[in-house]
């Protein structure tokens, strides 16, 4: 066999597909290959895929290449290609709906982003707000990026921008409460 | 008392070899109000019909039940033959059994009962027939022609050639439409202008074409061989039976405004002509923009005007004719690109032209004389990108349909450019290349040889940096986004129906799809007729279409018309609904379900308590009225009934089987 | 109320069919000489929209055991819009009778084109098997109630 | 007018200069800013991504707060991604999700609270009338590019945005001060804030078309109103620069900083002093402009 | 109501006077407490004579028809039913909007043998949908009254107790029409049941013929029933039959989406119209 047999492909792969695709609301068939979704995507230079790739194995039915391209870790969310797209097809939803899916399963194709969500998290599990010192050096500590960012560092203690204590919400305690929920919530789903 | 005739068919051994048609007969003469039953070889045949013929003058029959094929088959032919003798055509039942007994089934005994079952339930019909009587309505040979564009002309020459008056409206101050606005026309690099205006100047010379030009249809009624239509002539300040068009005052005129025939990228005066080979070749005035109309100043065209044509207090008029067909073709427009499509600039970049902009930058009668000059600066572009599908294919922003010439003319411009600019890069961004036609696929290859660059794949934004346009895309065949800087950015935009197209169809009973575009009766075996027999219609009025396409459905809408003109007289069904307007509630159940318009309101004088008093009851419009019985189903009192198939007859047969 | 014995029943039912659909089917499968049971009797009409479901309750009073209404497919109508006043007409009926006691295959619509000969000789076989193996109908019947 | 306020965790740290111009603005002009107690941070990029449920809910809360503390009182929110994130929690809150996240965050929650951004407050006919009176300066030689990002347009079901490819209401601020505003191209082209942290790098090519775009239109400062935007637009200049070889020299200020300035405030006051792309030469010159009278 | 009646006569005088009306209808009182008939006021003195209480069961607007040829107007007290009854004979083509001038009245309910009318406690319009003027403040409408309750019982038991049950009420039936006769959508100038000459059926009163009327009638107004209850009220022999009614209206509400009937002046009611996209189930 040369190339991707299709039709070897799992069954489940359909279901799953179909199910990630449903709740980002979108319909697989909208999309026509047009590429105005990559066109216009300001990442897409550091994609190992383009958007409308991405959506070209879901309509395949390659869910693992799907699940373990960068490209969904790499979007910024701006949603230029939805917003751009002639057949309304919610292509940020996707990568979202994607990154989450391979999120949970444990695939994470660019750990430094899956680092950051992480730890970006993290002062809000503790503090309830964000608070950018611990981000850092948790991120920095854990990535092997030791010493990025820390010309910055001084001047930006010096104006205050950085803090050294996070400010912390009072009722910590709700917020965290949210979090576990919104995780139960997520995996019973 | 009624006097039935029963003939059963032995139709060769079709019917007789699983029918007793013998023991048919023999109970068909036992049932009330027949007076003859007889069988017969071939009921259709000449000694068949001949013999029945005879019966009816023997036994003295008002009526007739002949048991055989289907009455699809020779319902026709025997009223035919009735009408040649004392019975009424519509005194006939047909029992189908032949296709709906002696062929399906095979136990005779069986079959045979069902055949006395139907023909009892045919007589039961038939004993509640009423004779009814064909009409014959007149033709008015004339054809109302909508439109001036290349459909228009094509069919109103077609017709008038043919014979026939013809009457072409255009809403435009010319004839032309958008055929005349191009340049070349794809495969065969044709000039346009060089094969259309001949044939403008023939509607315009030909002693059967009416032309009225400025004028719009405001009003249909009647129906198939005579439509009333009043036609609204709007002003036009000059009196066209006087001008002879020498241009004086197109020439001394001193208001420049932007042509719209050249797309916004020339001028005209405030008194014009459309363009310089206009069909008539006589000014009008822009009443928005003439400053005698809008500020009373100025005036000179009055003054230079040897003849004394002008004439300010023109107003508009109405005429009232009558018609046998109307010819839709009301054409296209193209979409305003500009407040759809934000991220390509919106319009705000005057480089960023549409397909027919180009064309008339590549016109050699256009503003820059055939030198493709760009718009804001006036230098010859030396790359141009041309992007396909702007409002098409593109239900999130505009249209979900395919435009269908665009591949076409998308090819075109990029030969064009190529060949008029030395050294010039083309890069035409795609999603399909389509190109169903004569010689379409080998312009489509023709133009990747000239070195055109396709790319496949859609446009996502166009913005301008350092005097050149940019255009970001994806190369969806290699995966990779890609950016091309041009001078020029050439829209094919998407057709859309022309405004208004909808409401004048309206008029005429002929309604629009989703889109706008007019449905014609069948897709497939009636394209050019509508849901309102009479009318017609050919041209993008009915959907996005190349020229070719175009003049051949305006054709064949001419030989519809021609066909139906040929008759002096139209024989109309007599199996129409008809009202009984005692009973009618003027409850307009009726007039809601009728698929064909065919029902109105009418007050009629009427008594209530002592008093003369005006009630609204249904009327039927017998040259409308299709036949289908949807009316006399919704009628809750029972008074609208479908003559020939009434709720009496109907009520008898279900009756009949158990009397 | 007489005890009828329904190994030899054979039941008659009505069918209301449009000319142009599938009152033509019916004839190419005469055509096609395709075989149905006998038990069917049909009424021509213009269009399936001429169907007043009254002349359904008359059929059952009548006697007849079932009753169909067949017509070309929404889309394909004739008259272009007949077809879809008829569904929502039968719709609507089919429930109302329903609801008075007529058991639900007694009452059947079907689109039928004009070359679905095949479609048709199976529905006919399909509702006469159905309604032969309901009985003969007594409900709203004239002659029992009579009795 | 009154508002409730909800800062957001950058308006605490990186976004501190445009804390302090908007509180000179909003005193200049007399606008009350009510900051809800105890809000916690939106969740961000980070939050949505994790899970659709997180992506509301931490938001949600907020709002529940407002409604609560605030009733009635429109929502301010400086920062472009808080303020997306309050308006997908307010849809969710208009949807059948309602129940289903009000049992998440455990508070009851309508969804009354309308969110607004500071170019919404700011455009209102009276306020824009107040800060037209309370400018004392003209900034005539400035010409600004404004950027607006992603996330006050996109997507237009959440924003409710008309004019998502070439917005138009910062531009009409920016004017009130005498500066001129460039049509420029990369209004709402994404910086690549998003990544600043994890794959900085990457959002360089982003940066650089948007200086280049912004200086081939003839800007001589760029203007944003959220906090990401400009932590990224301003850090990162002299890295891009350094990567491309290139020289750009686009101070950027937040839409409060230049207001704050044409009504007067000092460098210090209103935060420009601590950009790390110099941004108060420019406005010197500006200084030499003449006063209104 | 008491507020009301008095409003309500004052108003009659006064449009009377005025000649703006010449006939007012609404409701008297009879010789029995707990019974109000309908009133038909011709001078502006008599406007003492109406009555507004509990016992208003009737509803009135029918009788508006005698009046449709008429020069001048005629006014009428219009609670909820009414008022969907004028906006159902006026979209049926029978009585111009013209020719009556409605005092809308909020209503709260009327009582029936001392208890809350049949008729009453499944309404969801208290409120008149039109009129030209309102007397009073608008009542608070019943949330979601369970109206098709007694449909779904019946649906849910078996075809031969279906059956069996309509055979036993439609026995019952004497064919006096006075359901017809009452009916705002039963409207027609002529019943089809009078003409003899089609057959459409037949008059005798026997169960079968009964039943074919009944469910005819049904069908006949299925999707333009106005909810009022007067048929089920007036019918002599207690037949249910505003089960029936209500079960078509169920269905037109389930299959064709078209809630309720009489709501406005211009409305298609639903077999007199369609959707491409209508359910498809007959194949």
């Amino acid at each position: 066999m040369v190339g991707k047999n299709l039709s070897l492909l799992p069954d489940e792969n359909k279901q799953k597909i179909e199910s990630l695709v449903k709740k980002a609301g979108a319909k697989l068939s909208d999309c026509y290959q047009c590429g105005k979704c990559s066109a216009g995507c300001p990442m897409a230079e550091s994609m190992d895929l383009m958007p409308r790739q991405v959506l070209r194995y879901l309509q395949l039915g390659l869910l693992q290449e799907a699940l373990s391209s960068q490209a969904p870790w790499i979007c910024a969310t701006c949603q230029t290609c939805s917003a751009r797209c002639p057949h309304d097809v919610p292509i940020a939803e996707i990568m979202e709906a994607i990154r989450r899916q391979a999120d949970q399963m444990g695939i994470r194709p660019l750990r430094r982003t899956y680092l950051f969500s992480k730890y970006f998290l993290l002062p809000l599990k503790l503090f309830g707000r964000n608070h950018e010192l611990t981000l850092t050096m948790f991120y920095n500590l854990t990535s092997g990026k030791l010493f990025q960012h820390f010309t910055y560092l001084p001047a930006m203690l010096k104006s205050r921008k950085l803090k050294i204590w996070p400010a912390k919400v009072k009722n910590r305690l709700a917020v965290r409460k949210i979090m576990e929920n919104c995780e139960k919530e997520a995996q019973n789903i | 008392m009624a006097r039935a005739g029963v003939f059963i068919c032995h139709c060769g051994s079709n019917i007789a070899s699983v029918i007793d048609v013998e023991q048919v007969a023999k109970s068909a003469e036992q049932m009330t109000g027949v007076v003859y039953a007889a069988t017969n070889k071939y009921a259709c045949s000449i000694s068949g019909q001949e013999m029945m013929k005879q019966a009816i003058i023997d036994h003295q029959l008002d009526r007739l039940v002949i048991a055989s094929c289907t009455p699809r088959m020779h319902e026709t032919t025997f009223r035919k033959m009735l009408g040649k003798t004392s019975v009424n055509p519509y005194m006939l039942e047909v029992a189908n059994i032949r296709e709906q007994c002696s062929w399906v089934h095979t136990d005779k005994e069986k079959a045979t009962a069902k055949a006395i079952d139907l023909v009892r339930m045919s007589l039961a019909k038939v004993l509640k027939n009423q004779p009814l009587f064909t009409s014959s309505i007149p033709v008015c040979k004339k054809c109302l022609v909508i439109g001036g564009g290349i459909a228009g002309i094509q069919a109103a020459l077609d017709i008038a050639d043919g014979g026939y008056e013809v009457t072409l409206v255009e809403r435009e101050p010319s004839l032309g439409g958008k055929m005349v606005m191009l340049d070349k026309t794809f495969p065969t690099l044709d000039c346009s202008a060089c094969i259309s205006t001949p044939k403008m100047a023939e509607v315009g010379a030909h002693p059967r074409i009416k032309l009225m030009s400025s004028c719009e249809v405001s009003a249909v009624s009647g129906y198939i061989g005579n439509f009333e239509v009043t036609i609204k002539q709007n002003p036009r300040y000059v009196d066209h039976d006087i001008c002879t068009g020498c241009g004086l005052c197109e020439e001394k005129c001193p208001t420049k405004l932007k042509s719209s025939f050249d797309q916004g990228l020339g001028q005209r005066k405030a008194i014009y002509k459309l363009f310089p080979q206009a069909v008539p070749a006589k000014p009008v005035i822009d009443a928005q923009h003439c400053t005698k109309l809008t500020k009373d100043k100025c005036g000179v065209c009055a003054k230079v005007c040897p003849l004394g044509c002008i004439n300010f207090a023109d107003q508009e008029s109405y005429t009232t004719d009558t018609f046998g067909a109307i010819i839709l073709a009301t054409g296209y427009q193209l979409i305003d690109w500009g407040s759809h499509y934000p991220e390509y600039g919106g319009g705000a970049y005057a480089d960023v032209i549409s397909g027919l902009q180009f064309e008339r930058l590549v016109n050699a009668s256009g503003p820059t004389e055939g030198k493709i000059k760009r718009p804001s600066d006036g230098a010859q572009p030396k790359s141009v990108a041309i992007i396909k599908c702007v409002g098409s294919r593109d239900v999130a922003k505009a249209h979900g349909y395919c435009s269908r010439a665009c591949c076409m003319y998308a090819a075109k411009h990029a030969h064009q450019t190529i060949e008029k600019i030395a050294g010039a890069q083309v890069y035409i961004f795609y999603i399909d290349v389509r190109t169903p036609g004569k010689a379409y696929e080998e312009f489509y290859d023709r133009t990747r040889e000239d070195g055109a660059v396709y790319i496949r794949g859609r446009v996502s934004k166009i913005y301008e940096e350092n005097g050149k346009l940019i255009c970001k895309g994806e190369d969806t065949l290699i995966g990779k986004q890609v950016t091309v800087e041009v001078d020029l950015v050439v829209l094919e935009t998407a057709m859309e129906p022309a405004a208004n197209s909808g409401q004048t169809a309206a008029l005429a009973g002929v309604s629009a799809d989703k889109d706008g575009w007019l449905t014609e009766a069948h897709p497939k075996l009636r394209p050019v007729e509508t849901q309102s027999a009479g009318v017609f219609l050919c041209g993008t009025a009915q959907g996005p279409k190349d020229i070719p396409d175009t003049v051949a459905q305006a054709s064949a809408a001419a030989a519809k018309v021609l066909g139906l003109l040929a008759k002096d007289e139209l024989e109309t069904s007599p199996m129409i609904s008809a009202v009984d307007t005692s009973k009618c509630s003027g409850c307009r159940f009726c007039e809601q379900v009728c698929p064909v318009k065919a029902i109105s309101m009418i007050d009629i004088p009427s008594i209530y308590n002592g008093q003369k008093v005006k009630r609204t009851v249904a009327q039927v419009n017998s040259g409308l009225c299709s036949g289908c019985g949807a009316c006399s189903a919704a009628c809750r009192t029972g008074c609208i009934d479908l003559l020939g198939f009434t709720n009496k007859q109907i009520l008898e047969e279900v009756d009949a089987l158990w009397q | 109320m007489a005890i009828t014995d329904n190994t030899n029943f054979e039941p008659k039912i009505l069918a209301f069919c449009c000319n142009w659909c599938t009152y033509t089917g019916a004839d190419l499968a005469g055509l096609n000489r395709m075989k149905y049971p006998d038990n069917i009797r049909i009424i021509r009409l213009p269009c399936s929209g001429r169907v007043n479901p009254q002349f359904i309750l008359r059929a059952f009073q009548k006697g007849y055991d079932g009753v169909l209404v067949c017509g070309c497919h929404p889309g394909d109508c004739h008259y272009t819009s007949g077809n879809y006043f008829t569904r929502r007409r039968f719709l609507l009926m089919k429930r109302l009778l329903e609801f008075a006691g007529i058991e639900r295959e007694r009452f059947q619509a079907r689109w039928i084109s004009g070359s679905e000969a095949g479609k048709f000789r199976d529905t006919i076989l399909k509702v006469t098997e159905e309604i032969r193996a309901l009985g003969p109908n007594h409900r709203m019947k004239e002659a029992d109630i009579y009795d | 007018m009154k508002y409730s306020y909800f800062p957001g965790c950058s308006m605490e740290a990186t976004g501190i200069e445009y804390a302090k111009s908007l509180n000179y603005v909003n005193r200049a002009i007399g606008l009350d800013f009510i900051e809800i107690e105890d809000w916690n941070c939106c969740g961000a990029t980070a939050g949505h991504t994790k899970s659709h449920e997180l992506g509301i809910a931490l938001p949600l809360r907020n709002l529940a707060l407002a409604e609560q503390q605030l009733p009635g009182l429109a929502m301010a929110v400086p920062c472009a991604s808080c303020y997306s994130r309050m308006k997908y929690a307010l849809q969710a809150a208009h949807s059948e999700e309602r129940e289903k996240f009000s049992r998440l965050i455990d508070m009851p929650v309508e969804g009354s609270v309308e969110i607004v951004s500071i170019m919404d407050i700011y455009s209102v006919e009276k306020t824009k009338t107040a800060i037209s009176a309370a400018i004392t300066k003209r900034l005539s030689n400035l010409k600004i590019a404004c950027y607006y990002g992603c996330l006050y347009s996109r997507p237009p079901k959440i924003t409710m945005a008309h004019n998502i490819e070439n917005p138009q209401n910062m531009d009409e601020l920016v004017r009130l001060t005498g500066a001129t505003t460039v049509d420029w191209a990369y209004k709402t082209e994404c910086c690549g804030a998003g990544h600043h942290v994890d794959i900085p790098q990457e959002s360089k090519p982003l940066l650089y078309r948007i200086y280049k775009n912004a200086r081939a239109n003839g800007a001589n400062a760029l203007v944003t109103a959220c906090p990401m935007c400009m932590l990224n637009l301003d850090m990162r200049q002299g890295a891009v620069n350094k990567a491309y070889d290139e020289n750009f020299d686009l101070p950027v200020y937040y839409l409060s900083e230049i207001l704050a300035i044409a009504m007067g405030a000092t460098f210090k006051e209103c935060g420009v002093a601590s950009h790390f792309h110099p941004a108060k030469k420019l406005l010197q010159k500006e200084n030499e402009t003449k006063e209104v009278v | 109501m008491t507020d009301i009646q008095n409003i309500l006569r004052e108003r009659a005088h006064a449009l009377l006077d005025e000649g703006k009306i010449a006939c007012f209808i609404g409701w008297g009182a009879t010789r029995f407490n707990e019974r109000a008939m309908p009133k038909f006021i011709f001078k502006a003195e008599e406007s003492s004579s109406l009555v507004y209480n509990e016992h208003c069961l009737n509803t009135l607007a029918k009788y508006t028809l005698d009046f449709q040829y008429g020069a001048e107007k005629v006014g009428l007290a219009t609670r909820g039913c009414e008022a969907r009854a004028i906006n159902r004979l006026i979209a049926d083509g029978r009585l111009s909007r013209d020719k009556v001038y409605l005092l809308g009245i909020p209503c709260q309910g009327m009582l029936e043998h001392g208890k809350p009318a049949d008729k009453c406690v499944f309404c969801r319009h208290r409120n008149p949908v039109v009129y030209d003027e309102l007397l009073g403040e608008k009542t608070i409408e019943l949330q979601n009254p369970p109206r098709f309750e007694s449909v779904l019982e019946l649906e849910n038991k078996s075809d031969t107790e279906r059956y069996d049950f309509w055979q036993k009420q439609f026995a019952k039936c004497i064919r006096c029409y006075a359901c017809r006769n009452v009916c705002p959508a039963c409207n027609c100038l002529e019943c089809y049941t009078e003409q003899y000459r089609t057959g459409w059926q037949g008059k005798q009163a026997n169960t079968l013929e009964n039943s074919v009327f009944g469910f005819t009638r049904a069908y006949h107004i299925g999707d333009r029933c106005i909810e009022c209850g007067e048929c089920e009220r007036i019918c002599p022999m207690e037949i249910p039959l505003m089960k029936v009614n209500r079960k078509l209206v169920k269905d037109v509400e389930e299959l064709f989406g078209v809630e309720e009937s009489g709501l406005s002046e211009d409305e298609i009611h639903a077999l007199g119209s369609y959707n491409k996209e209508d359910l498809e189930e007959f194949m």
